[in-house]
């Protein structure tokens, strides 16, 4: 039934038709709240790509995505799901702020960031080592534990926000506000450079750093033993065992890979936008990420793009949100909703479609 | 002491009901080979149509019959594309989450203007509680009075489907035809199909039977165990409801019983707030909170052995790759 | 005259760029075993699903018993009398046998009904045609022969007429075949009509009426099969002559390179399958261990990669203990290893040839610096394998999945010869795998023996044992039951596989 | 400067029948009145609190009132980068010379709730349901059980926190049982100050016929004559009054603190529940709050040094 497409068909033609199909659907909604939805469209579009700010906020809601997303991509190739990357995420925040508060009165923010990354990324690791030991050693589900751990994690932290790290005082249980060396400068310079104004998006340097990691989890994943050892254990773990992969260990160091890039996530919205410890900061972004991955298909380049269409959602729902205030926040969920349907679940609908419109000039091509 | 345990045990019912329910939709979703993790959205899409239905028709019954149409309609849209389309199931059920969150708090305010919410129910409007023969006459005898009218009686007619539906669930499963074809199409969906069943057709109706038992937890939800529906009110029970499957190794009798630890560890961790314990005086509400979910975690990792799952689950069935 | 029991006229089927099926026309008459025979990937598989309404043909008519008609499901197939016993089993193993018997046509709603009847009707299948097994095993716990079974009564139960066996003797021990040959000669009596698929050219000549041969999705010829020889079959199917059997000179053995000192194992269930077996393999010799399947020869060769942990006894691999149950130790110490399933345990079907090509020996300085694996080197490495072995297509790039079995089965045995171990280890090297592929494997293990390499070869196939071996143990229920050469009465080895013998003291 | 009003509401958004909904129906109120048209938004996650405000501000709007302790660190941003711009902030302080920062002594009304709760319980046992366990909460926690107190000195109060994710807002099913647990202690009256879990609290007290009180927003038509009152807190004239001293040129900033005095908290006395309190029962309640006001007695705020005396 499934002729083979070329490549741009398939990662290029059908994503975008899928992409259409949702806003279409999008759009009928839309109309049925009684506005226009080419309108929305326009207003979606422009308020994440149109100018500086709004890009500038595309990329910074799309960093938060890349980081959970390649985190439960990692863990995907190892066939392990982690669904912790929330709890993972917000435990990370905990140790990004904690590097910060304890450092930005003693050293500039270029010795702070790699102390606060390193730090979110091990509380991270951590909040995800116990699920990985016990799916590894005690075979308990790894997906029960990470949905526990979550809870746990949003336990642990009320109870430090409130008890531990509340400021004396004041009213919102946050820890107090880092000083300017606990701040993550933001990206004016590349902004610019692109022709931007960056205005007041809280666009910052850990948008680089998630750059970064998706080069580093291609890397990974692809270039190095631990990385062919992850995916034969993912793929086949008899063939693993034959090959002399050890699972516990694989299972752990996978997870606990996936847990510090879940960790470091905290880096964008503690270090780079608010400068404390807040609650609820992972703010959803691991549950995106869950999305993000799938729909970027476990591949870097891929949670990448997919990172970037839930920050335009985002970016561009609230601009949508704010412009046409008939239209509330869910409208933007709703959307969300949509778009993961039908890039998503939906992927393979309009497959056969194409190739059957596309097998005579494709057969043309061949021979 | 005694009725401090009956309250808990009371409550432990209350609080398993949506829980049980959804676990059992999730189970026959899974055992087909369809993972569900779209369970939360439609439970959270059936209290929605249940409230707005008894608001708008007077009836519970009407409200109960809208949730379990629109979840069916829902975990039909999930079939679609994990099943006609062979998208994967988990994204799909993911949107499905989205897709009911977003929906549900849009309608609620172009139709209710409440924010989302919808009216609050009256009496008439909702489930009421089912007083069992002989309730009034022996609840003042000691224990047995105890048990029968306080924990037995009184409950809601969803909290006794739900728990009937355990053992019928059980019974489908084993005993009927349809049973054995569902089973069969999760684990080897070839199979099913060589031998002359459509495995499509089977998949299908599992996600709809998954449907109902999710639309008839969100009525349980809104329409009887609260007073009407406010956003995102399912609070994570659909979650805690597919690890409830995961811990009962998708099996219907144990799922009743994962539900009532997981519902009697709830009501636990409610009543023993504030209350001072033994040794260690009164714990932190948090760690309170956090019982639960720790106990789950030490039980998974102490006790269940490493569960198997549905060998096809996950897996769309593709013959001609 | 009776019409023919099945007539294919003009089939053609492609998936995708594949044409699986070229045109086929095909007489099957009725009451008799008619074989196909064909290299691996030839298309036999495929012809048989469109027969079975598992596949749709692209063009071509089917008429069974003279009547054109339409197969677009099982359903049909079935209502037409036509039963199938697929290569790769299509069972529920967590279900019975009787669940598995009843699938699909369970009589009623509820089971109850439908179960008492099926289970008198497998009794009088099981009296009639000597088909026996007990109704209430779990199906996963059965050994395959008697999977095997459970597919044959799935389709009598319905009814079927018409048998397609698809590659049935593939997993069957010589006893097992033999015992499936005297059903289906029963079945053949009763006037059903046999399509038996085979890469075995025995087999067709002792079971067969007729037969059939495909080559890359033609069927270029029907033969009756007393007016046919193996060496003609041979050649009809690969093309070119082939040598059936095996030219070696006498053994020079060296020293010892493997030796296993009363090794104890047990399986995942807790059952002992390792009694306390005591080998050693020398250089230069091949060693073959026969028996029935299922009697401790994975577990042996499992302990001995360092798969399986020894709850006692010893192994010692060229001259070294073997310290823990550690595959990637074993490896390294000059172990190789040939797994007897490739698709569960020696390939990652999912990825391309050259990433198996490395699968085991990924650690391997060899192939890149430090954390790294070089692509160059791994690709460079896999074309090498992949001309050495003859696989084809020689595409490195190719997802593993879509090479045929007998190339699949090319692919792990050079990765592990290649690397030039001291030790291989080999289990079931040409199960479903097409002559012309025997005929080269077999002539590459005899000149890794006479390389001076130790080889313990493991394989059901009573005739490749006594090809290959230079010594032959026999494995019973977790023993070696004695030791006989090469030239050993093959009715002899065939007592100690089923556990009689003189040798019991060994 | 010129009056085109808006105002940011915090996560719960604007219709959460508490908090946000005040400031959403302070905002109405003035619309109605004045035929002046306002913009509002509700964020979805931390980061556009800055930007909402900032957008306000950029199209000059004027002025701009952001409900909820959550937005201080994003008003003071914002309040500095358009000194030009007016600014309030509901629950919390940021001191800027462009914001005005209003606070509410939500304990002084919790007090009189606490009063009138003790008076109408049967039991002398009373409850209390909170969303999540934050100073906020615990703050009005307090005032209450002081009011208790002082009505029925020998009075028994149940506190009980909801959760510890957002959820904890939003869980009518888990304040049912919350209050089903106190009331099966012999509680009979049980405030709430839980959002949208409230109304789980105001059911399950309804079903089983003992009183509820509602918070924030007047609750007391959610279950007529089972709503005993409800603590209100007026950030609808806190929000009316923004808008209107900047129509009116009477625009100042700095600290308001809204307490009885101020008329910005108070207990709710309507239709629904004018037969549940009894004329003792009012005049407990008027007097502490004369009390309250003349400052005869104070009420322990826990935010000032996070304990509660009583
Ligand atoms: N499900 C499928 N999807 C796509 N291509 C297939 C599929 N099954 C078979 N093919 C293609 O059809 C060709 C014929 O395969 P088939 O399984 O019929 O071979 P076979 O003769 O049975 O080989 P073997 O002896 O290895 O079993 C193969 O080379 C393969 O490329
Ligand atoms: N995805 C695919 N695309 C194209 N051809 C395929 C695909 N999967 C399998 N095939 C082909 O189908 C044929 C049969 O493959 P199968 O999976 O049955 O393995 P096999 O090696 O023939 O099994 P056995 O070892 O039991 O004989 C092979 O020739 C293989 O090339
Ligand atoms: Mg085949
Ligand atoms: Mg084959």
């Amino acid at each position: 039934m499934n002729a083979q497409l070329p490549r741009w068909v398939d990662l290029g033609l059908i994503p975008l038709l899928n992409l259409a199909a949702a806003l279409l659907v999008a759009g009928l909604v839309v109309a049925l709240i009684g506005q226009s939805p080419l309108e929305a469209v326009r207003l979606i579009v422009q308020g994440a790509f149109g100018y500086g700010e709004g890009v500038g906020f595309t990329l910074f809601y799309a960093t938060n995505f890349i980081f959970t997303g390649l985190a439960v991509a990692v863990a995907f190739h190892a066939g392990l799901f982690n669904i912790g990357g929330e709890g993972q995420a917000y435990v990370g925040g905990l140790g990004v702020g904690l590097a910060c508060l304890a450092l930005d009165r003693w050293l500039p923010w270029w010795l702070i960031a790699p102390v606060a990354a390193l730090a979110g990324a091990a509380f991270g690791a951590a909040w995800a080592f116990l699920p990985a030991w016990f799916q590894a050693r005690r075979g308990s589900h790894i997906v029960i534990t990470t949905i526990m751990f979550n809870f746990l994690a949003a336990t642990l932290m009320v109870y430090l926000l409130v008890n531990v790290l509340k400021v004396e005082g004041a009213m919102a249980p946050e820890s107090r506000t880092f000083e300017q060396a606990g701040r993550l400068p933001r990206l004016d310079w590349l902004m610019s450079a692109l022709g931007y104004e960056q205005g007041g998006a809280p666009l910052n340097v850990s948008f680089l750093l998630a750059l970064a990691a998706c080069v580093f989890v291609w890397a990974l994943i692809w270039r190095t033993r631990l990385g062919y050892e992850i995916r034969t254990f993912g793929a086949n773990p008899t063939a693993a065992l034959y090959a002399g992969i050890d699972p516990v260990r694989v299972t752990v160091i996978t997870m606990l890979i996936s847990g510090g890039l879940a960790g470091l996530m905290a880096l964008n919205p503690v270090m780079g936008d608010q400068n404390r410890i807040f609650l609820d900061l992972a703010g959803g972004a691991g549950f995106v990420g869950i999305a993000v991955a799938l729909m970027g298909r476990a591949h870097p380049l891929g949670v990448l793009l997919a990172a970037v269409l839930f920050g335009a959602l985002y970016q561009g729902g609230a601009e949508l949100a704010f412009e046409m205030p008939q239209i509330t926040r869910d409208m933007v969920v709703v959307i969300q909703g949509l778009v993961v349907l039908f890039a998503g679940g939906l992927e393979f609908m309009f497959r056969p479609l194409v190739a059957r419109l596309l097998a005579p000039f494709l057969r043309r091509e061949e021979g | 002491m005694f009725d401090a345990a009956i309250l808990i045990l009371d409550s432990t019912v209350r609080l398993s009901t949506p829980l049980l329910l959804v676990c059992l939709a999730g189970l026959y979703s899974e055992r087909a080979g369809v993972i569900d993790i779209g369970l939360e959205g439609k439970l959270l899409a059936g209290a929605f149509a249940a409230a707005a239905a008894a608001a708008v028709f007077g009836s519970p019954w009407i409200g109960l019959a809208a949730a379990v149409g629109v979840s069916i309609a829902l975990a039909l849209l999930h079939g679609l594309g994990c099943i006609t389309f062979r998208g994967n199931q988990i994204v799909s059920g993911v949107a499905i989450n989205f897709l009911a969150a977003g929906l549900t708090a849009l309608l609620g305010q172009a139709w209710f203007s409440q924010g989302g919410r919808t009216p609050a129910l009256g009496p008439e409007q909702r489930f009421g509680e089912l007083s069992l023969p002989l309730a009034q006459t022996l609840a003042d005898v000691p224990v047995l009075g105890g048990i029968w009218s306080e924990l037995i009686s009184g409950h809601s007619i969803l909290v006794y489907l739900a728990f009937a539906m355990a053992p019928i669930t059980w019974w489908t499963l084993g005993r009927t035809r349809f049973g054995l074809r569902l089973r069969a199409v999760g684990e080897n969906p070839a199979a099913v199909d060589t031998a002359g069943i459509s495995v499509a057709r089977m998949r299908y109706l599992a996600v709809a039977c998954c449907g109902a038992l999710c639309g008839a937890a969100g009525a349980y939800l809104s329409t009887a165990q609260s007073a009407g529906f406010i956003k995102d009110m399912s609070a994570g029970k659909g979650f805690i409801a597919l690890a409830a499957l995961i811990f009962a190794k998708w099996r219907p009798i144990p799922a009743m019983f994962a539900c009532l630890l997981f519902g009697f560890l709830d009501a636990a961790a409610i009543r023993l707030q504030g209350v001072s314990l033994p040794v260690i005086g009164s714990a932190p509400v948090e760690l309170i909170q956090a019982l639960p979910y720790l106990l789950t975690v030490v039980l998974l990792a102490g006790f269940i052995g490493a569960a198997r799952p549905p060998r096809a689950g996950g897996v769309p069935y593709v013959k001609e790759r | 005259m009776t019409a023919p029991a099945i007539e294919l006229v003009g089939v053609d089927k492609s998936f995708g760029p594949v044409h699986a099926n070229r045109d086929i026309n095909l007489r099957v008459e009725k009451g008799t075993i008619h074989g196909i025979v064909g290299e691996n990937g030839a298309g036999k598989s495929t012809l048989m699903s469109i027969l079975y309404g598992f596949y749709q043909a692209d063009r071509g008519e089917i008429r069974v018993n003279g009547r054109r008609v339409r197969i677009p499901d099982s359903q049909a197939a079935i209502a037409l009398g036509i039963g199938m016993v697929h290569q790769h089993f299509m069972l529920v193993e967590p279900f019975t046998v009787l669940e598995n018997v009843m699938l699909g046509a369970e009589g009623g709603r509820l089971l109850r009904g439908g179960a008492a009847r099926a289970r008198a009707e497998l009794a009088r299948l099981a009296r009639e045609y000597g088909l026996e097994v007990d109704p209430d095993a779990v199906v996963g716990d059965l050994p395959v022969g008697q999977q095997q079974r459970v597919e044959i009564l799935k389709a009598l139960y319905r009814g079927a007429e018409i048998l397609i066996l698809d590659e049935p003797t593939g997993v069957l021990t010589p006893d097992e075949a033999d015992q499936l040959f005297r059903i289906l000669d029963q079945l053949r009596a009763q006037g059903k009509t046999v399509l038996l698929i085979t890469h075995k050219l025995r087999e067709i000549m002792a079971a067969t009426d007729a037969v059939s041969v495909m080559r890359a999705g033609r069927m270029v010829a029907t033969r009756a099969t007393a007016d046919t020889s193996v060496e003609e079959l041979a050649e009809l199917m690969v093309g070119r002559r082939v040598l059936l059997r095996v030219d070696k000179g006498p053994a020079r053995p060296g020293e010892v390179r493997l030796r296993v000192a009363d090794a104890r194992a047990h399986d995942a269930q807790g059952v002992e399958r390792l009694r306390g077996v005591s080998l050693e393999v020398r250089a230069g010799e091949i060693v073959g261990i026969a028996g029935v399947a299922g009697n401790g020869q994975s577990e042996l060769l499992e302990a001995i990669a360092g798969i399986r942990p020894l709850s006692a006894g010893r192994i010692e691999i060229c001259g070294a203990p073997l310290a823990r149950p550690d595959p990637a130790l074993a490896r390294r110490m000059g172990l190789a290893h040939v797994p007897e399933d490739r698709h569960r345990m020696g390939l990652v079907t999912r990825f391309p040839a050259r990433e198996n090509a490395i699968l085991g020996y990924h650690r391997a300085p060899r192939y890149g610096n430090g954390p790294f694996l070089d692509q160059g080197r791994v690709l460079e490495a896999c074309r090498e394998l992949m001309a050495a072995f003859d696989v084809r297509p020689p595409d490195p790039h190719l997802k593993t999945a879509n090479f045929s079995g007998g190339n699949q089965q090319k692919i792990v045995l050079a990765r592990e010869i290649e690397r030039d171990p001291e030790v291989l280890i080999v289990g079931q090297p040409t199960r479903g795998v097409d002559v012309g592929a025997i005929e080269a494997i077999h002539r590459r293990l005899i000149e890794l023996r006479d390389a001076g390499k130790a080889i313990l070869l493991v394989s059901v196939e009573l005739d490749e044992i006594r090809a290959l071996s230079d010594r032959i143990l026999v494995m019973f229920d977790g023993r070696l039951m004695g030791e006989r050469d090469a030239a050993a009465d093959e009715r002899e080895l065939g007592l100690l596989m089923s556990g009689v013998g003189a040798g019991r003291a060994a | 400067a010129e009056l085109k009003p808006a105002v940011v509401y915090d996560l719960g958004g604007k219709f959460d029948k508490s908090f946000n909904e005040a400031a959403y129906s302070g905002a109405e109120r003035f619309r109605k009145e004045t035929g002046v048209a306002y913009r509002d938004f509700e964020i979805q996650n931390d980061a556009q609190r800055e930007q909402a405000l900032r957008r306000f501000a950029r199209s000059g709007y004027n002025p701009i009132v952001a409900i909820g302790f959550s937005q201080a660190a994003a008003v003071e941003k914002v309040a500095k980068e358009f000194p030009d711009a007016n600014f309030a902030i509901v629950d919390m302080v940021v001191d800027l010379p462009n914001v005005r920062s209003i606070l509410f002594k939500e304990h002084e009304g919790s007090y009189l709730v606490g009063i009138l709760a003790a008076m109408a319980s049967k039991t002398g046992k009373v409850g209390f349901v909170g969303g999540m366990d934050i100073p906020l909460i615990r703050k009005f926690a307090c005032g209450y059980r002081g009011g208790v107190k002082a009505a029925n000195p020998d009075a028994v109060v149940f506190e009980n926190m909801t959760g510890t994710t957002g959820a904890a807002w939003n869980d009518p099913v888990r304040g049912g049982e919350l209050a089903k647990a106190q009331m099966a202690q012999g509680a009979d009256v049980i405030y709430h100050a839980a959002g949208g879990t409230g109304l789980g609290v105001i059911q399950a007290a309804a079903d089983a016929g003992k009183l509820a009180i509602g918070v924030d927003s007047n609750q007391n038509g959610i279950a007529p004559g089972h709503v005993l009152t409800s603590m209100l807190k007026r950030v609808d004239v806190a929000v009316y009054d923004a808008f209107k001293d900047v129509q009116d040129g009477k625009w100042t900033t700095g600290f308001e603190v809204l307490g009885l005095a101020e008329g910005g908290v108070g207990y709710a006395l309507d239709e629904n529940n004018k037969d549940l309190i009894t004329p003792e029962m009012k005049a407990a309640a008027d007097e502490a709050a004369a009390k309250i006001i003349a400052g005869e007695i104070v009420v322990h705020d826990y935010m000032s040094d996070n304990a509660c005396p009583y």
